[in-house]
């Protein structure tokens, strides 16, 4: 156990929240300016952290800017509470702002998350924060950064088109599994961050405000409530969510979310639970109560 | 239709130190609407440089040529802008030049056919008037779809009149149009000359067979000589 | 009924080097294409002309006169240093109301619009078909995907529909459409050539550039591209700008010619004129060494 | 001390080395002990054998410590040393299936058979400056060593807990996985041997790397998945423990384990490459001396990089690759510069008064 951590008794102890006042000031700049150019990447003065970069700096400094005291905080990776990386992060910010913390989607005001969206709908008065590790959708067709921004800039996308074509006439159908670009608000082309194609949909007119940091690669960018969000698609090849194929969560027996899938090697047989671990306690809790 | 005056043309030759060679001079006719001129004088004389220089092949060095175009009503060809040329030429003049322009790798139905093409005829219908005109001239079916470059003098002269007439111009210019033809082709092409000044197309050709030349002129001007 | 130009070029000047107040100075004149005191090499010099509709310009010279280096200013591959271009559009609009001609370049130089409407006018207004296919195409896309690429720029987003005249196009280029889905690197240099002309015609473009297009095919494979061009010239209300050292397709394609020689507009009239008639000494020296 | 102007080659070469003893020797601290280095800076030591190829755990701690503490110049001097060995033999083909253990996870999918295995890492620790080790206290250290091992009678550094199916097979099994073609034994290659020709065999690629510098790898490996080649990989797995030495008995004949030696292991899945017939994933392959997940990541992520058809970025350029990772090579060249080079900058110095001339500027 790193001991530091829980002690903060460091040379002069740490700020609330760690960053200093005048950094969060900026980093708040940056989320009020991709929130008024919704999906616009806006590149900002990205901070070093005690987590490795790749590793969720980028979801951090915005939930350190924007956390206050009275508010409840939920952390998931892979849609899951105790993941390690989320109980990494949660600890970490326990310790620099002692703010509440909690597993319960409903409860949480700010929720920050990797690889997955909570299966119920946030409401008005929440905030889902993504960790980014790719913020150019366009970097698929475009290596060079400044290439990709005159693109953004002129909204000159149809290389990203002509990607999906190809796709579709090598593979039959658009091989890409997360990440998969979106329009947003009719102008930007936007990376979603690696979230299944099935969580998409909840960014379209979402009640809640989402925003997206990419820490390594120093962009902040976001989707305001209310915001049309569209995945790129064909009218004849529309966009098509994971299949489970019918499997159900064996435990709560939801047949309506994200699932994990796991090999049992020596039986030779696979099984499926909730990748949403509250959801699937929220089900079990109902289905136990009636 | 066509007032010609004063119309002279010299050639300069930058290759011979800029020596100026005489084509013709001070040419003047005219010729009415539905009437056809003919232009008699010794070969050499510049006959078909006259012919070039009212389709403005040639640049004509003084004089004009006056024209009651259609849609550009009365017009100096000698000093028409390019672009008025190029649109008369589409859709009132066509011009018969003593050799064909071979296209390569077109058939010879195709070829008569595609003068139609540009002024909206749909592709089967054009290519049906063009077998109708090459019946007409003496073409037979197996050549149609032959190509040119492989026919003979005659057949080829007949393909140069074939594309020329096919839709049936305000004014036909004409260069010894029967001169590589047989005695039986070249009243076949008087007969279709007839009829298609019948039909008020207005002419001006040089020919050489003088039969021909009183069978088709109403006036006939005499090139002087030219110097 | 007197037609407007679709595309005006005026005293558009490229100089390839520091360049001074001589080269740049229009009524400057001094021989060959190196200017006497800077020694910068001057591509074109107050190159003017007009273009109408439905007309096709031909403009001849030999290697290194500037020709090709003013067609791909025209078409806004590379900066002039000096001059202006002005673009009409006068024809019906596409089907989508779509006539290429974004408003801000009405009337307006297009040399000094923004990037964006000059990528607008490039993908929608002009179509370009060059030398060498690689600069034309994308060499690794599909054919198709080289067509269907234009069409996506124009917000097209059905892919039966696309694909549907991709074919057509490629099956009226000759293009075997089974090979549809191939990249045009596997292709002859004549079918990537008719790649190209498919690719440029497929947004119903108001003027088509050609730059030699034909030079380095075989006699038979050339024949082809230029039927093919002759019947598009027919079918499609296209104006085609046709650049070529080779006075057989200069003759066969145009209707009106500029003879260039060192970056300067020597001579243009009617072709037949230009090749049986010609003015200037250096025209006729060009029009008397063709074969 | 001062700067000392010392002229003549020889005197200059032998006081420079006498500045550099004092440079290691000046200061108050203790002498810094081999078994300290061992113990207590066991990444870099796990490092400088990697990259210097040379499985001697106590040599390399001796490098680093007359290095005083670069790296490249320890894996240097350790490269060095092994030229001075006699090769013995070969070893045997280990199979990495029996690996003892100590941190074995996969990215891929939440529970694996034989479980997610986190092991001694600092991934998830917080990297905040822990105060705590500021002060050298020897009780403290054995105290708290004491603590953590609580009731535990002679720790072993694995337990034994047999053979760990690997998460390749899995996919394997279900046919989604390309098959890397297999080298037999008398046709692998040996870089210390010969030099490398491209293209190189697979063999050939992985000893390349294996004894590759850390930095260089990473840096392509990180060019790559940003998108100069992009092959969106997937940790299919990656292993850090302690495999068996073999070799045959030269008198019995039989496989006879003459040591341990702990490696790193990684097993990258990459995006599908459509070949002809059905997609399916294909791989990538790093293994390296001591724990060094960094370097062993990066490998994987190059081999498959490597093998990426029509090489448009670094990264998928074998030659490229193979070319420039060798730490000894790249560090001794591009430093080489500080070497005098007075003769040739005189005739360029010529080439350029001359340019100047006749340009007349």
């Amino acid at each position: 156990m790193n001991s530091a951590a829980e002690k903060i008794d460091g040379k002069n102890g740490y700020n609330f929240a760690f960053l200093d006042e005048n950094a969060k000031k900026e980093i708040r700049r940056r989320i009020l300016k991709a929130i008024s150019i919704p999906g616009y990447q806006v590149p900002f003065g990205s901070r070093e952290l005690p987590i490795a970069r790749g590793w969720g700096t980028g979801g951090l400094q915005i939930t350190l800017s924007i956390i206050g005291k009275s508010d409840i905080l939920k952390v998931i990776d892979q849609g899951c509470d105790d993941s390690v990386n989320a109980v990494n992060i949660r600890r970490f910010i326990k310790s620099v702002t002692g703010v509440e913390m909690t597993t319960d989607t409903e409860r949480a005001t700010l929720v920050q998350t990797r690889h997955r969206i909570p299966e119920k709908p946030l409401t008005k008065d929440q905030v889902i924060i993504f960790q980014v590790p790719f913020p150019e959708p366009l970097r698929t067709v475009e290596p060079s950064e400044a290439e990709t921004r005159r693109m953004h800039a002129e909204a000159d996308y149809s290389r990203m088109w002509l990607y999906l074509y190809e796709d579709i006439v090598k593979c039959g159908e658009i091989s890409i599994g997360a990440r998969y670009p979106v329009f947003v608000n009719n102008r930007y082309i936007m990376d979603p961050s690696p979230i299944p194609r099935w969580d998409i949909e909840k960014l379209n007119n979402s009640e809640c405000l989402n925003l997206f940091c990419a820490g390594r690669e120093k962009r902040i960018y976001a989707i305001p409530p209310r915001t049309s969000v569209k995945p790129l698609e064909f009218e004849d090849f529309r966009f098509r969510i994971e299949d489970f194929k019918g499997n159900k969560c064996e435990k709560c027996g939801s047949a309506n979310s994200y699932l994990d899938e796991t090999i049992d090697e020596a039986a030779g047989t696979r099984h499926y639970y909730c990748s949403d671990a509250d959801y699937c306690e929220k089900n079990l809790n109902n289905a136990v109560r009636k | 239709m066509v007032r010609i005056n004063g119309l002279s043309k010299v050639f300069k030759m930058h290759i011979l130190k800029g020596k100026t060679i005489e084509g013709f001079k001070d040419v003047t006719c005219s010729v009415k609407p539905g009437q056809a001129l003919g232009i008699k004088g010794k070969s050499g004389k510049g006959k078909s440089s006259v012919l070039k220089c009212i389709y403005r092949t040639y640049m004509p060095s003084r004089g004009a040529i006056e024209y009651d175009s259609k849609s550009y009503g009365v017009i100096d060809l000698a000093r028409a802008n390019e672009h008025e040329i190029i649109n008369i030429r589409k859709s009132e003049i066509s011009f018969i030049t003593q050799f064909l322009h071979i296209i390569p790798r077109v058939t010879a139905i195709d070829v008569v056919a595609e003068p139609l093409l540009g002024s909206g005829v749909g592709v089967d219908e054009a290519r049906e008037r063009a077998a109708g005109v090459l019946t007409e001239l003496g073409i037979p079916k197996a050549l149609f779809d032959a190509f040119p470059s492989t026919f003979s003098g005659g057949e080829k002269q007949r393909i140069n009149i074939a594309r020329s007439v096919i839709k049936a111009p305000r004014l036909l210019l004409m260069d010894e149009p029967t001169a590589s033809l047989d005695k039986k082709s070249t009243m076949t092409v008087v007969e279709l000359l007839k009829g298609l000044k019948a039909k008020g197309t207005t002419m001006i050709g040089a020919f050489h067979d003088m039969w021909v030349m009183e069978q088709i002129s109403d006036s006939i001007y005499e090139m002087d000589g030219g110097l | 009924m007197i037609k407007k130009p679709v595309l005006k070029a005026r005293n558009i000047t490229k100089i390839f080097g520091k360049g001074c107040p001589t080269c740049l100075d229009d009524d400057s004149d001094f021989e060959g294409n190196i200017c006497p005191d800077c020694k910068s090499v001057v591509g074109c010099k107050n190159i003017s002309f007009d273009l109408y509709p439905n007309e096709v310009l031909g403009i001849v010279g030999e290697s290194g006169s500037g020709k090709s280096t003013l067609v791909r200013m025209l078409y806004l591959d590379i900066e002039p240093t000096k001059g202006e271009m002005f673009l009409e559009f006068d024809g019906d609009l596409g089907d989508d109301g779509f006539s290429g001609l974004p408003a801000q370049a009405i009337g307006a130089n297009i040399f000094s619009a923004k990037s964006f409407v000059k990528r607008h006018i490039k993908n929608f207004f002009f179509g370009m078909v060059y030398q060498s296919a690689q600069l034309g195409l994308k060499l690794d896309v599909t054919a198709g995907g080289n067509i269907v690429e234009r069409m996506l720029m124009a917000n097209n987003r059905d892919i039966k529909k696309m694909r549907a005249r991709a074919s057509y196009l490629l099956g009226k280029t000759e293009i075997p459409v089974e090979r549809m889905d191939e990249p045009p690197k596997n292709f002859s240099g004549g079918m990537q050539q008719r790649v190209q002309i498919a690719k440029a015609i497929s947004n119903e473009p108001a003027i088509l550039l050609l730059d030699e297009v034909t030079t380095g095919l075989d006699v038979s494979v050339q024949a082809k591209v230029l039927d093919l061009i002759r019947t598009l010239q027919n079918e499609i209300k296209v104006s085609m700008l046709v650049v070529s050292h080779d006075l057989g397709v200069i003759r066969l394609l145009t209707n009106r010619t500029i003879v260039m020689k060192n970056g300067r507009i020597i001579e243009s009239g009617l072709t037949d004129q230009i090749l049986e008639d010609p003015q200037e000494e250096y025209t006729q020296i060009l029009v008397n060494s063709a074969l | 001390m001062g700067y000392i102007a010392v002229k003549g080659g020889k005197d200059a070469i032998e006081n420079a080395e006498k500045y550099l003893e004092f440079q290691r020797l000046k200061g108050a601290s203790d002498d810094l002990s081999i078994g300290q280095i061992k113990d207590q800076l066991y990444l870099a030591v796990d490092r400088i054998m990697s990259e210097g190829s040379l499985y001697a755990p106590e040599l390399a701690a001796l490098a680093f410590k007359q290095a005083a503490g670069d790296t490249l110049e320890a894996s240097f001097i350790l490269r060095a040393y092994r030229t001075t060995k006699p090769r013995v033999g070969y070893s045997l083909p280990c199979d990495t299936k029996k690996m003892k253990v100590i941190r074995r996870i996969s990215a891929a999918f939440k529970d694996i058979p034989g479980g997610q295995i986190l092991g001694p890492t600092s991934d998830y620790t917080l990297k905040l400056l822990d105060f705590g080790l500021e002060e050298a206290d020897n009780a403290k250290r054995k105290a708290e060593l004491e603590k953590l091992l609580g009731d535990i009678v002679n720790y072993k550094d694995y337990e034994d807990i047999g053979e760990l199916p690997r998460v390749i097979d899995m996919l394997r099994k279900e046919g989604l996985v390309i098959e890397n073609k297999r080298t037999k034994q008398e046709d692998i290659f040996d870089i210390t041997r010969e030099s490398n020709v491209f293209p190189a065999s697979r063999s050939a690629s992985l000893q390349t790397m294996a004894r590759g510098e850390t930095g260089g790898l990473l840096l392509l490996a990180y060019s790559n998945v940003r998108g100069y080649g992009d092959i969106h990989p997937a940790l299919g797995e990656l292993r850090v423990g302690y495999v068996p030495v073999m070799i045959t008995h030269p008198l019995t004949k039989e496989p006879y384990e003459i040591g341990k030696v702990k490696i790193t292991e990684a097993e990258i899945i990459a995006r599908f490459n459509v070949e002809g017939e059905k997609p399916k994933f294909s791989l990538g392959y790093g293994v390296c001396f001591g724990h060094n997940e960094v370097k062993a990541i990066s490998m994987a992520i190059l081999d498959r990089a490597m093998a990426t058809s029509g090489a448009k970025h670094a990264s998928n350029d074998q030659e490229f690759v193979l070319s420039h990772v060798d730490g000894i090579e790249s560090m001794g060249f591009t430093i080489h510069w500080k070497l005098p080079h007075y003769v040739t900058f005189l005739s360029d110095l010529d080439r350029l008064r001359k340019a100047q001339e006749v340009s007349g500027k």
